[in-house]
């Protein structure tokens, strides 16, 4: 048991300093990469948990595609960063003052949890169903029970897709791009024009 | 003294703090900020992942799976409303000039 | 006869949509189309007058009850449920009649955007003869809140200088009163099960709800009457709105609230009235007396006659709550005649200010000289105002006080001494404006009546001298009714 | 012709006949309005002689009323348009009427130069309307209705000349004067009304009984039923009878056509307030303290306005203070129980005060338009048919006669009369023996100043030859303490503007047309005649016979029986100190002419006092003028504005719109800002729900 | 419950589902097709309505979904306010050189979201239909991405949306945590047998979360800039059907899972709406842009919408459907006024620009004032029937109190509202607005003539089915 509270308070810590690091850190890569980390030490407490493939899922997901995206645009915009951290300390005490309050009343919420609610009824973990891993526990309800979460979480990305391209797909003027609707669509009609000269008057372009 | 829900519980909440504390406290730049969300969606996986391994009930991490999946996307459009504040702007200061007060 | 008292209703809208139509057609504001539409109003006015005449006549004075009653389900529990009984009847009649006379009032003194002003005082028509017809309490709310918006556009868009400060002050002031009435409304309505007025009026309440009830209602009456201190409202409205506007929120509007302290506060919370009449009491004699003296020292004729409104609406107010036959018929009719002969006091002003364009007392003197036509009408109205026997504006007056005295004898010795500053006010008003020479060069060439002043003015001259001298045919309509009304108050009392 | 009808017609004519003068007067004419109204007068007045007759010698019932109209009709408050006919109308009506037809006659000469004729004579024809209302009602409300209509054709006749900024002022004060006793008045008819349930006569006078032992609830105070009801009522009749406190509009009111001043301010208006009193003689005579009230307040008055009579200078007022005075007689003697009396003074006053009154406008008229008696004196030659006519009026008001013998002016009769039953109601009542010195040293005083008005104006050198400037600005220099109306009352205005020219000086003095004298003969044949004709009916043995009922006297009220067996002396003594005045003003005015100047000139404290009326318009002014202002400005500006608008509407919506305005400044417009309200709200709530739940 | 069966209940949300991908589709092929993407989208959510209306009715998929009157209502009034806003939006956008195929496929994905948000029976369906909607609304709220406050506005939304989606996920799990289950009908059954305080302390963060959707104070925050900065016509789409799909989730997972605790929820929630009456009345007084104005405007309205919803009985509930129903048609109409006035192409945005509307625009100018007297809450316009239901339902309720301190917050907007009236009728104008085009013009005209008179009708209706579908939450 002791080894597992070690690993805990080590993962946790880490996760926590990581944490504030990401918040604090002078420069945002800095803090792309704290966010990693707190990922990763998360992902190790559902290990713990026995939650093996929500702790695959975080570091492929948050790791792997987030952070990254995160990094990405970061590095993208020209932004000088240095600048932006001016008047980080002034409100400090208001703000820690209020987290401080913050947390303190949902820790006790959480601790709640001692004398009230349905998960004081057991005192071990258990990630998966009986005989079966977690990715099958999982697996066996995400298609069936929750179908109906699933294919609308498939177009909350969607959502994202299409935003992401609306806000940010840009054409460049003057370049030339072949429009393969407009190239379909374009019939005589529109290919066309035909246009009645009188005779000996030119036509004006 | 063994690690139980409350331990987890906890860690949570403190991160789920953080996260806050990282918005309001941050003044100027908006990618921390959308970084302090994502630890409070951190927080609030650790939470739910715990919950259902000690409910013995597969729902808590389903529902945080979602919301890992709607955190990707929440990034991405976020990111993506950022870039085009960027453009207009050429900056990502969220209090040198803002437009829209009172 | 079911029906006719919707018509009567709506049909100054009908009125409003021929303008409509006229304005499609003709797409522009030239001056045929100008006076075509004074025209349509003036008739509309005029039907709806003889419609009301014939709701009157038709009506029987013997029943207590409401009459030519309808009642339509509405939805959530509301009906559209219309009725008259005899103490509304009167304001419906003073409605129709006060009507033709603003319409034939504006009929020059209004020069932009005639047509909207003429719709205005369409939709509002209908909207106070709704107040008075409604026997619903959402639909009356209904009637009596919406009445604002034409006023306030009246006050606002052809008012005086001042006049976006009056309409708001109005238009709010009316509102906080109103809305406080509504919450009551809506708790009468959940605790009763019913917004049926008739019903209501027999509905028992709570004592102890009664006292916030009453005194929900208490605020919109109040605030409408005016009453002092809530007052304020009404000078700076007065001031501002057009004579013919004027004529409306003196001759009408201000009715609206003596006709709901009547109709809701006395039968339905009679408990709470009994215990709030020596408050009423309080404000109408300080209303009385204050006023009057206020009014002494005002250098806008306007103002003063406003001022002088306030007071006389304290001797409703204290009539109603006297809770006897003569109060309460005192009030009524003292409702009835300040409609009549402060309509005809704010018509007089705009006599003067359409010739000069200014209401300030100081600027006038001797008028006589010129005008001795307009002299002896104003004077007529003058004494109206001031109570003088003979005129409609004394039998109010003494059956108020003698209602009061019933009650209370300090209340009657107060409001007497109001006879006194009526007189000191509206004398002194007279001769500063009317008498001495005329010393004002730009007064030289003002003119006498003309025929259509003395037009809009006959009538209300008739009416002064005939309610004056015949109270007793208004008294024979609300006889039974107001009969039965100081019945059911004096038993719920226990007096 | 019925009773009904003809006396339905003698109240109306006088108003159809205003209505046409006054609504159409341009169109038909001066001529024709004056004679519409005059002739309609002299009918009412026709009918008025008929009614006497008949009503008391004649066949006509003793007592009728004539129905018109419903008034107010609700519940128990019964009022109806009617007419009352019992002896004391009918002595109204007649008084009423030939005082009014003479003055409309009389005002054909007087005001031939005034160009809004038909508009006077509509006025005096509406004011003769509302009197005989006043005196035929059958109920208070038409009483009341008749008291204010009198009040007000007072108000529009005094204020006829509507240029004079003091005619205005002393229109508007009449009838604000008269307003404070409607003020009681109108308690007293609500309180008559609550008492009885009614207000008709008819129905209360035999009920009075009922309530002559209990109490009444008013003002916080228990009262005795009938006095209370009685005194408020009376509070009326100070108001339109000129007594002590409210009797500073009548000398103003002299600012009126002079007319007017015989009609209303002489003859009838003022008597309403005895007229009344004698009408609720059933009630008064269960009144015993309101009654000592009406003693007191009576001969305080005819005191008190006797002795400001004996300093002033304006013709017209001499004679308005008189008639305050006399009025005074009028009402102490109806204070005593002498109702009786009191009418018969009353109806010889009107004759003998309206003849006084006429009198002086014909001086007036023919000195044109001067009312100083300063600038008179010696007019005789040049007045003679006036300064006949204004002796008899002089001799009749300071009441001369010859004791134990049935000769006498109409005064000798009635004021002997009242000072008799004053002496015998004094035996065994103080106020009333304090009313009967009062009256002894008033009649010395009567005699003093209408005698001094006599020579001032008929006798001595003629002042009206006199450098008219000089002696103007003396007179001013005079007047310096005087009110604000006085100073400007003494001229009359030509109609034609040139009001202020005084120099009249040129113009010969010159006797009045026939049209003017003619009602001055009828009114001294009267004031010769009225009380030796009359005497037995009003107060002798016929009295019963004559009253039949209409005034009433409690078992145990004998006072004018006592008053007939009072000693000799006392029928002596009215006329030795009448004889005293005449001697005083014949040695100051006539043996040492200008002695009575000289006094004034010094300007000594009595005479100061006496001069400015006992400062009762300073007073006034400087109290209830002012207030009224001051409280009027204070309302205004403080209350309405500072503290009601300023609290109220305005200072909330101030108030409302600063909010608003920081609440738009919290809107920062920064995203971190919003984001901690956002975690403030999520604090403040889960903090609410920490506290509130857990516990 | 097979699983066609859930599918057959799901029909609304699976033909949006299907549309947008189709469109989406069709839009990437014929970007230019607008009328026609336009009338597919319209067609699609008529289609949906249908469904809606007269489909079956059940809870699905593990409960996840409930179809029942009350979803069937509020879905109705979603679709048609979605369907108002595509051509409003595709006008707009036109005006101004923008050619979003996209717009429509937003719309009908936010309509889809809100579908799921209003039948939502389980947390993660709440949680996932807020998210499509919001992510959805982010898009659009920043989709005239040329212009500064447009993403300025995007990005405000953003943020601060995705913070409150975090509390809401809180609240979210602690619930799940407390009470064993996502489910609302097992948390209710868990809050009857005494969850404990947890549960109630994580309904704290949820409604915060749901406070923020309906931007009820001290949520309320971005709402004022996210207006300004928002292209009009996406603001008039997300200020009504929205705010209405939020409050019944509000009203669902309240009334389903946690009517146990309703004298708990109803304190909180009076709390919320007695502030954002405050906020809304007297934060507005000093506005000057319109947008901004009506942005306080609906902070008041959805207080008194979440003032019905703390009644805690079916009336509150029924109360607020109406409120919401009513409300929706007035700030469409207001916003489709909005977007159909310009000057020589600039927008008319504050109310300065409004002066001497009523002599150029009378059309405009009386819609305009009858919102303005709607939102007042004067008789007989829409907005008071809306009030006159909830202050009943709350005094019915015995938040007398509460009613009052409302109504009094009514007269203080009441002001900027007349302002905005006096500014349209008494002055005078410096003419030269453009002529408003057509679809703004009638959809401004509809809704007006809506407010009234066809409301008196139109209550008739709304009220019986408002009855129905606060009857399918069960309260009493």
């Amino acid at each position: 048991m002791a080894v597992q509270a070690i690993a805990f308070y080590l993962l946790a810590t880490v996760t926590l300093v990581a944490g504030v690091c990401v918040v604090s850190a002078r420069s945002p890569v800095h803090s792309v990469l704290f966010l990693i980390l707190a990922f990763f030490s998360a992902a190790g407490l559902f290990v713990m948990l026995g939650a093996e493939f929500l702790a695959m899922l975080l570091v492929v997901v948050y790791v792997g595609a987030v952070a990254v995206l995160f990094l990405f645009v970061v590095m993208m915009l020209d932004v000088d960063f240095a600048s932006l951290r001016q008047g980080f300390a002034r409100y400090m005490p208001l703000g820690a003052g209020v987290a401080g309050i913050l947390a303190f009343e949902m820790i006790m919420v959480s601790t709640a949890v001692a004398n009230g609610g349905a998960a004081r009824l057991n005192d071990t973990p258990q990630a998966s169903g009986a005989d079966i891993s977690n990715a099958e526990t999982i697996g066996r309800v995400l298609y069936t029970d929750y179908i109906y979460f699933f294919q609308a979480a498939g177009l909350v990305l969607l959502v994202a897709m299409i935003g992401a391209i609306v806000l940010t797909l840009r054409h460049k003027p003057g370049v030339r791009r072949q429009v393969i609707a407009d190239q379909v669509a374009r019939g005589p009609k529109t290919g066309m024009r035909v246009i009645s000269i009188k005779p000996g008057a030119g036509i004006d372009e | 003294m063994s690690i139980g829900l409350t331990h987890y519980l906890a860690v949570a909440a403190i991160l789920f703090t953080i996260g806050v504390f990282g918005i309001f406290v941050n003044r100027k730049n908006i990618i921390v900020i959308l970084m302090s969300i994502e630890l409070i969606l951190l927080a609030v996986n650790i939470n739910l992942v715990a919950f259902s391994v000690y409910l013995h009930n597969v729902t808590g991490q389903i529902f945080a799976m979602f919301v890992l999946t709607v955190a990707a996307a929440e990034a991405a459009v976020g990111l993506a409303i950022l870039v085009t504040f960027f453009r207009n702007r050429g900056d990502i200061a969220v209090d040198d000039v803002s437009v829209m007060k009172g | 006869m079911t029906g006719l008292l919707s018509l009567t209703t709506f049909a100054p809208l009908l009125g409003v949509a021929a303008i409509l139509v006229l304005r499609f057609f003709a797409k522009t504001d030239d001056e045929k189309t100008v006076s075509a539409g004074k025209w349509i109003a003036f008739v509309t006015t005029l039907a709806t007058l003889a419609l009301s005449i014939v709701l009157v006549a038709e009506f029987d004075p013997a029943n207590p009850g409401f009459q030519f009653v309808e009642d339509a389900n509405w939805f959530a529990g509301i009906h559209y449920r219309m009725g008259v009984d005899g103490i509304s009847i009167l304001f419906v009649l003073l409605t129709a009649f006060l009507m033709p006379i603003c319409i034939a009032a504006s009929w020059k003194s209004i020069e932009t955007r005639v047509l909207e002003y003429m719709i205005a005082f369409l939709v509002l028509e209908t909207l106070v003869i709704g107040v008075f017809c409604a026997l619903d309490l959402v639909l009356f709310y209904a009637f009596f809140e919406f009445g604002l918006v034409p006023m306030f556009l009246i006050i606002g868009i052809w008012g005086g200088k001042r006049r976006v400060y009056a309409a708001y002050k109005f238009f709010l002031y009316t509102l906080l009163g109103s809305v406080l009435m509504l919450a009551a409304i809506l708790g009468m309505i959940g605790i009763a099960g019913t917004s049926s007025i008739p019903e209501l009026m027999v509905y028992k309440f709570d004592p102890a709800l009664q006292t916030w009830l009453w005194l929900a209602f208490f605020a919109s009456f109040a605030v409408k009457m005016p009453m002092w201190p809530v007052h304020t409202w009404l000078p700076d409205a007065h001031v501002e709105a057009p004579t013919a506007g004027s004529v409306i929120l003196a001759g009408i509007l201000l009715k609206m609230g003596g006709y709901g302290l009547l109709r809701f506060s006395l039968p339905m919370f009679p408990q709470a009235s009994e215990f709030f009449t020596p408050l009423v009491f309080a404000m109408s004699v300080i209303a009385i007396i204050y006023t009057s003296l206020v009014a002494f020292r005002q250098t806008d004729i306007k103002k003063l006659i406003a001022y002088s409104s306030v007071a006389h609406m304290g001797f409703v107010t204290m009539g109603i709550f006297s809770g006897n036959d003569a109060g309460v018929q005192g009030a009524i009719f003292q409702m009835l005649s300040h409609g009549v002969i402060a309509s005809a006091l704010f018509l007089c002003v705009g006599v003067v200010y359409d010739r000069m364009h200014t209401r300030e007392i100081a600027f006038y003197g001797g008028l006589v000289n010129r005008m001795p036509w307009y002299a002896a009408v104003f004077m007529l109205f003058t004494m109206g105002n001031v109570g003088l026997p003979g005129t409609s504006g004394f039998v109010g007056e003494i059956l108020t006080m003698t209602g009061a005295y019933g009650v209370s004898t300090w209340t009657a010795i107060f409001a007497a001494t109001g006879v006194i500053l009526s007189a000191v006010y509206a004398l002194s008003l007279y001769r500063r404006v009317i008498f001495g020479e005329l010393t004002n060069p730009a007064l030289a060439e003002i003119g006498d009546l003309d025929w259509r002043e003395v037009a809009i003015f006959a009538p209300l001259i008739a009416s002064t001298l005939y309610l004056g001298i015949y109270p007793a045919a208004v008294f024979d309509l609300t006889q039974a009714s107001v009969d039965n009304l100081v019945a059911l108050y004096s038993a719920a009392i226990g007096a | 012709m019925t009773p009904q009808l003809l006396v339905t017609i003698a109240v109306f004519a006088p108003l159809v006949a205003a209505l046409i003068a006054g609504l159409s007067g341009r169109r038909i004419g001066n001529v024709a309005s004056m004679a519409l109204t005059t002739g309609a007068l002299f009918l009412s007045c026709a009918i008025a002689w008929t009614t006497f007759y008949g009503v008391i010698w004649g066949d006509w019932p003793a007592r009728f009323t004539v129905h018109l109209l419903p008034f107010i009709n609700i519940g128990e408050f019964q009022s109806n348009w009617s007419i009352r006919i019992d002896t004391l109308s009918a002595v109204m009506l007649v008084v009423v009427t030939s005082v009014s037809s003479l003055v409309h006659l009389y005002s054909w000469g007087y005001m031939a130069e005034d160009p809004s004729k038909p508009r006077f004579f509509a006025y005096l024809s509406l004011f003769t309307f509302a009197m005989l209302a006043l005196v035929t009602a059958a109920d208070f409300m038409q009483l009341f209705f008749g008291w204010e209509g009198v009040g007000l054709a007072s108000y529009l006749l005094i204020g006829f000349w509507f240029h004079k900024p003091t005619a205005n002022a002393a229109s508007i004060k009449a009838f604000v004067v008269n307003r404070v006793g409607d003020f009681g008045f109108a308690l007293g008819i609500m309180t008559v009304f609550w008492m009885f349930g009614t207000i008709q006569f008819a129905e209360i006078f035999p009920r009075v009984t009922e309530f002559a032992t209990t109490g009444w609830f008013f003002a916080g105070h228990w009262f005795h039923a009938v006095d209370l009801a009685c005194a408020l009522l009376f509070v009326g009749a100070m108001g339109k009878s000129a007594q002590f406190f409210l009797h500073t509009w009548l000398p103003d009111a002299m600012e009126g056509p002079t007319p007017v001043s015989a009609l209303i301010h002489a003859a009838t208006m003022v008597t309403a307030g005895v007229y009344m009193v004698c009408l609720l003689s059933p009630m008064f005579e269960y009144a015993p303290v309101t009654k000592q009230i009406v003693t007191l307040v009576g001969a305080i008055t005819a005191l008190f306005a006797a002795t400001v009579g004996l300093a002033q200078n304006d013709i017209k007022r001499v004679i308005a203070y008189s008639t305050c005075s006399q009025l005074g007689y009028m009402f102490f003697a109806a204070g005593v129980g002498a109702y009786q009396a009191a009418m018969f003074h009353l109806f010889t006053h009107a004759f003998f005060k309206a003849l006084l009154f006429l009198g002086a406008g014909s001086v007036i008229h023919g000195m044109h338009h001067e009312q100083d008696m300063r600038k008179m004196g010696g007019l005789w030659k040049y007045l003679p048919v006036t300064y006949a006519v204004m002796t008899i009026g002089t001799l009749a008001i300071t009441g001369f006669g010859i004791p134990g013998t049935d000769l006498g002016f109409a005064g000798f009769f009635s004021k002997d009369t009242i000072i008799e039953a004053a002496y015998a109601a004094g035996q065994h009542n103080p106020v009333a023996f304090f009313a009967f010195l009062v009256s002894l040293s008033a009649a010395g005083l009567t005699a003093f100043y209408s005698w001094r008005l006599a020579f001032m104006t008929f006798h001595g050198t003629p002042k009206w030859a006199h450098d008219e400037h000089a002696d103007h600005a003396h007179a001013h220099g005079a007047d310096d303490h005087a009110s604000h109306a006085q100073i400007e009352t003494h001229s009359e205005p030509l109609p034609d503007d040139h009001h202020d020219a005084h120099g009249h000086g040129a113009h010969k003095p010159h006797e009045s047309p026939l049209v003017m004298l003619v009602p001055l003969m009828l009114l001294a044949v009267g004031a010769l005649l009225a009380g030796y004709a009359f005497v037995e009916a009003f107060v002798g043995e016929e009295r019963n016979a004559f009253w039949r009922g209409a005034i009433f006297n409690a078992p145990t009220n004998q006072v004018l029986e006592q008053a007939h067996h009072s000693p000799t002396w006392l029928h002596w003594a009215p006329l030795v100190v009448s004889a005293i005045g005449f001697a005083a003003a014949w040695f100051y005015y006539i043996a040492n002419e200008g002695m009575g100047a000289r006094i004034a000139a010094k300007k000594g404290p009595l005479w100061s006092f006496l001069y400015n009326k006992w400062y009762f318009d300073e007073i006034y002014e400087a109290t209830f003028v002012r207030a009224t202002r001051l409280l009027g400005d204070l309302f205004w500006k403080v209350g309405d504005q500072k503290i009601i608008d300023g609290l109220g509407p305005d200072g909330a919506s101030a108030v409302s719109y600063d909010i608003g305005r920081r609440a738009g400044l919290a809107q920062t417009g920064y995203v971190y800002h919003y984001a901690f309200v956002m975690l403030l709200g999520v604090l403040g709530l889960l903090t609410f729900a920490v506290f509130q739940w857990q516990a | 419950m097979t699983f066609s069966a859930d599918i057959a209940l799901a029909g609304p949300e699976l033909v949006l589902a299907i549309a947008a991908l189709v469109l989406l589709v069709f839009g990437a092929f014929a970007p230019r097709a607008t009328t026609a993407m336009t009338i597919g989208s319209i067609g699609a959510l008529a289609l949906a309505a249908y469904f809606a209306a007269f489909g079956t009715q059940g809870r699905g998929f593990a409960g996840g979904l409930v179809a029942d009157d009350a979803s069937a209502f509020s879905q109705v009034a979603i679709f048609i306010a979605s369907a108002i806003a595509i051509p409003l939006g595709q006008k707009w956008f036109a005006q101004r050189n923008i050619r979003n195929f996209e717009f429509p496929v937003l719309i009908l994905l936010a309509a889809l979201g809100m579908a799921m948000m209003v039948s939502a029976g389980d947390l993660i369906s709440l949680y996932i239909g807020v998210e499509l909607q919001s992510l959805a609304l982010y898009v659009l709220a920043a989709m005239h991405r040329d212009d500064a406050k447009a993403s300025e506005a995007g990005l405000k939304y953003f943020v601060l949306g995705a913070l409150s989606s975090g509390l809401l996920l809180y609240g979210a799990s602690l619930i799940y945590g407390f009470a064993g289950s996502t489910k609302f009908d097992e948390i209710a059954v868990a809050v009857q047998a005494g969850a404990g305080t947890g549960v109630l302390f994580g309904l704290v963060f949820l409604i915060c979360g749901l406070a923020f959707k309906v931007s009820a104070a001290p949520f309320h925050m971005w709402t004022p800039d996210v207006y300004e900065g928002a292209p009009t016509p996406v603001v008039a789409f997300f200020a009504g059907a929205p705010k209405l799909a939020a409050m019944v989730l509000f009203a669902r997972a309240l009334s389903e899972g946690f009517s146990g605790a309703s004298a708990q929820w109803g304190q909180v929630l009076v709390i919320i709406a007695l502030l954002s009456i405050g906020v809304g009345a007297f934060a507005g007084l000093a506005q000057s842009n319109l947008k901004r104005l009506w942005a306080y405007s609906s902070i008041a309205n959805v207080g008194y919408a979440v003032l019905g919803l703390a009644s805690g009985s079916a009336e509150g509930v029924q109360a607020m459907f109406v409120f919401m129903v009513l409300y929706m048609v007035d700030v469409t109409g207001f916003f489709a006024c909005l977007s159909a006035l310009s000057r020589a192409g600039k927008p008319m945005e504050t109310i300065e620009d409004m002066a001497g509307l009523m002599k150029e625009r009378p059309g405009i100018a009386l819609a305009m004032t009858a919102f303005s007297l709607s939102a007042l809450g004067l008789p007989p316009f829409s907005g008071f029937w809306a009030k006159f239901y909830v202050f009943k339902a709350a005094i019915n309720s015995g938040l007398g109190v509460a009613a009052v301190i409302g109504l009094v917050g009514s007269v203080v907007a009441a002001f900027y509202y007349l302002r905005l009236i006096k500014v349209m009728w008494f002055d005078g104008g410096v003419g030269g607005t453009d002529k408003p085009p057509v679809e703004a013009k009638t959809i401004a005209i509809a809704a007006a003539l809506f407010s009234f008179p066809l409301v008196l009708g139109a209550l008739v209706f709304i009220d019986p089915l408002a009855k129905a579908a606060a009857a399918a939450f069960g309260l009493v």
